[in-house]
């Protein structure tokens, strides 16, 4: 699904935020991505769906080069990936409804099956009866849950989270998590950022720490941690 | 670029609703096309109604051409007929001396009279008016009649004051096309300029757009929508003043009547033109300065 | 309000920063500023040099009082020295029925030399010439002179022509100073709505700083800096137009010979009180425009 | 220090976000708010410096009564207040440092006591080499951590912190952590609404649970949790 070889990232301001990074990752598997705060976990999710261009090295997803891909091909690139932002990127004058349903409208779907599947998502992430709210009138957990919403309402093949749970109770949390294992199950891969220790060492999957730009741990069924 | 029908009404929809969740800055739109649209159209009106009276004080112009007082009936005749031979001549009427003493009689008014007492000895030629068929041809034709003809005295048109007229009538017709470009191209700027700035204003939720994976002609057609309403609802009120205003002046023109010699152009088919020409405008800018100005952010 | 100076310092710094910071919207700012008062300076430039040329055709109206035939030598010298002590009155000058004869001869041209053979039967008045302090009383002048005065045989001051110049010039004034005022206002509407929309853009920026513990007026002036800067920006190439365009205009207008009727009002001190004009409006408006849009979101 | 008496909050589009909320902060405490995703934490928070205004009830904070408080002396409460927003709000166009030290500007601090200050809290939070980046050059944490130095630059005699620690790994969270407990040391009051059960049950204080706009428990050196 992902392949990287020596990735780095340097952004105009001179900061190097990834330094060689060599990875793999297979179409239904579920990673973790732990590190320290500006460690480089956004900026490597940021790479994956091109929001950002590597610097140098190579990127492929799903079997796409990343680098020699044209402008016009990005768009249909992103709309096989769901993406949780860190800071959620949800259209300030549009309705919850409608920031879910523009996922479903660049695809072109069908009125009738857009408001079917959006009505379905807001109901899984338990937003239902705010779905004619604006963001701006939504708790910050509220928002966070908004943009998982919208992220896997496409079906996508890979679906990206940069800390979905870092504004939500430990109840909510655990509901998004069931969730994703779910969406997983029907062979999803899923790659998510988080800080969250108790999620990490109580639902075991791949963990990938990063630590100054680098991978400093690969760790099937591993714990959460990022020291060397 | 082949889309589905259903996305088509979808970004009509979409536009017509984002010019109602920026419904503060749709109205600084829409007051700033309308201000520059209502300047253009009464400023047009202006000129082109200028340019009209003075092409009417053009018209006006005669060339008359003074006979020999020894030539015969006949050479008058035949004079006659060359004149009307030459070319881009309209008209060629004859005056008698006579009449023409009683013309100018009339013309210098109560003063006139006095010389009345004079009628017994006419100092004066017989005449021929010739018109030109383009005012512009006037001072060329003149020249030829000099030129070329026999038992021609003298040619007399005014010659200082048309060659006046027509010299300042073309300079102020080359000022008020200089200024009519460039109160248009100032009209385009600032139309375009102030939808740009609109537009800046939401570049975050244009790479929003882009990010969830929208194209750049899905990002961009409800962005023309939204330009053509702006155009459109900009041209409202300037069309709503050229046709209250022009008809009220062109009304009471006739009232003043120390007018008469002013002629508007008239209202069918002038202002009907001139408000279809304001409505273009503003639809083509406006869609223009939105499809432009929403380019530079698809780059994400 | 009482403020420490080096906050005041820092109010102007950080407004000229914000400029920067939002360059992009600054330089939309400035491109509107910049066409709005172009058009405000050409046109004021426009209208007021028409005004002075049609105030100049005015100067040259006189009255000619035509002295009843029967009148002796005595009784014209009176009526002269009644005519000197009316009000209003600029100058009276004596024409003698000689001279009113060479001055028709003289005016007809060409024509006029055949009427040389009555100079013996001259069938003029003699006349004073009759100039009004303010062009625009010459016609209440002359009634006064038609109703109070013997002697006098009839008034002269091409009454058609002067009542239509008068009337036209008027209108045309009016015409004039309505579509100057309506565009200084376009041009302050224009300045401000772009301004508006610049801080509409920014409302979320403001409410933070508000949020912060920042009073309105520590808002505010970075506004107030950031709008005086917007104005004065906006009014150097206006200004620079106005000099460069009116002194090149100034200079070939006495080139063009045929238009030595025409006289444009002196480079001195004109130009340099519009470009102070120019600057105010700029300046004001500027400052006006980011003081008044902020206010409406300072309620945080 | 605060004092709200039936305190109701419905925002204008309907929702009844607070519905009579009795409270007394003294000053010197450390008050953990945990509840739900929407349960009100940041409403609660919001009063309290008059981002918004309670619908009905009495709110008194550093003895100024809030609803009678006229508009001019709502930045002088402010000021007193150092708040750490769920989203931030960082001005986007001014840098790190001058974030910071925009909130020492507005109470005309001297230039160079802001300059030692700014790099004095800029330093706490480990951004100093960071001071001259705009928000937006920075990782979530990172920007979460301009905004906790933006609260205390100005040593209030309030710190309200809503989620200070969502986008911060369990070591950077302890570092804060730490500075807030020694902030409370040196007698300011704060209040952190936050979701971290961890650090709620290792650094006991008061606990007040809210859920459906209501206060549904009130412990001193009590356990995370908001069930009834
Ligand atoms: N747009 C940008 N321009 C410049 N530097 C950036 C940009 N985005 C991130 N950085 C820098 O790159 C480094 C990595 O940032 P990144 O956002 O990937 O961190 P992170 O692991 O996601 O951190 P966090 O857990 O705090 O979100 C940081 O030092 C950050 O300051
Ligand atoms: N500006 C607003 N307008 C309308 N409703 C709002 C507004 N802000 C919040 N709400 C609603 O009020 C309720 C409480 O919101 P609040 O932000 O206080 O929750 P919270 O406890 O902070 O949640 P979270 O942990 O998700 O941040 C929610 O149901 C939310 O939808
Ligand atoms: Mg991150
Ligand atoms: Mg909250």
């Amino acid at each position: 699904m992902i392949e990287m070889q020596q990735v780095k990232k340097t952004y105009p301001n001179g900061v190097t935020a990834l330094n060689g990074i060599d990875i793999n990752i297979d179409p239904g598997e579920f990673v973790y991505l732990v590190g320290q705060s500006g460690a480089g976990k956004s900026t490597f999710i940021k790479l994956i769906f091109r929001e950002e261009m590597a610097s140098s090295g190579q990127i492929r997803v799903n079997n796409k080069d990343l680098l020699e891909m044209k402008w016009r091909d990005v768009p249909l690139l992103r709309r096989e990936i769901g993406v949780v932002y860190q800071d959620f990127k949800l259209l300030p004058k549009m309705t919850v409804y409608e920031n879910v349903a523009f996922a479903l409208e660049v695809v072109e779907e069908s009125p009738r099956q857009i408001r079917k599947r959006v009505m379905e998502v807001l109901d899984q992430v338990g937003l239902k009866n705010k779905a004619r709210f604006i963001p701006d009138e939504l708790s910050g957990g509220e928002q966070q849950r908004v943009a998982i919403a919208r992220a896997m309402a496409n079906y996508p093949k890979l679906l990206i989270a940069d800390e979905p749970t870092g504004n939500l109770d430990p109840d909510t949390s655990w509901e998004i998590m069931k969730i994703l294992e779910e969406i997983n199950g029907t062979g999803t891969t899923i790659i998510m950022a988080t800080h969250s220790k108790e999620i990490v060492n109580t639902i075991k999957r791949r963990v990938i720490a990063i630590e100054g730009g680098l991978i400093v741990r690969d760790q099937h069924r591993g714990e959460y941690g990022y020291e060397v | 670029m082949a889309m589905k029908f259903r996305t088509l009404k979808r970004h009509f929809k979409e536009g017509l609703k984002n010019s109602w969740r920026n419904s503060w800055m749709t109205l600084a739109s829409v007051a700033a096309v309308t201000t520059t649209l209502i300047l253009v159209a009464v400023f047009l009106a202006l000129v082109l109604n200028l340019n009209y009276i003075a092409s009417g004080l053009e018209e006006d112009v005669q060339i008359k051409v003074l006979v020999d007082q020894t030539a015969n009936e006949e050479e008058i005749e035949e004079l006659g007929e060359a004149l009307d031979g030459l070319d881009n001549v309209e008209s060629v009427v004859f005056s008698s001396r006579d009449e023409e003493l009683q013309d100018l009689m009339t013309s210098m008014g109560e003063q006139g009279e006095a010389w009345g007492l004079f009628e017994q000895d006419n100092p004066l030629n017989d005449a021929f008016v010739v018109t030109a068929e383009e005012p512009q041809d006037t001072v060329a034709i003149a020249d030829v009649i000099i030129e070329d003809f026999d038992y021609v005295d003298r040619v007399n048109y005014g010659q200082d004051v048309v060659q006046n007229l027509f010299t300042f009538n073309n300079y102020a017709r080359i000022v008020g096309a200089v200024l009519i470009v460039a109160l248009v191209f100032t009209a385009i700027f600032l139309i375009s300029n102030t939808i740009k700035i609109t537009i800046i204003a939401r570049r975050k939720e244009i790479e929003i757009m882009k990010l969830v994976g929208a194209t750049n002609w899905f990002i961009r057609w409800p962005f023309f929508v939204e330009g053509l309403l702006l155009g459109i609802l900009g041209s409202i009120l300037p069309i709503a003043v050229l046709f209250t205003g022009y008809y009220y002046i062109d009304q009471n023109m006739g009232a003043v009547n120390q007018f008469d010699f002013i002629q508007l152009l008239p209202f069918t088919p002038f202002v009907w033109q001139l408000a279809g020409l304001i409505l273009l405008i503003g639809a083509v800018i406006g869609v223009w300065g939105s499809v432009m100005s929403v380019r530079k952010f698809l780059k994400v």
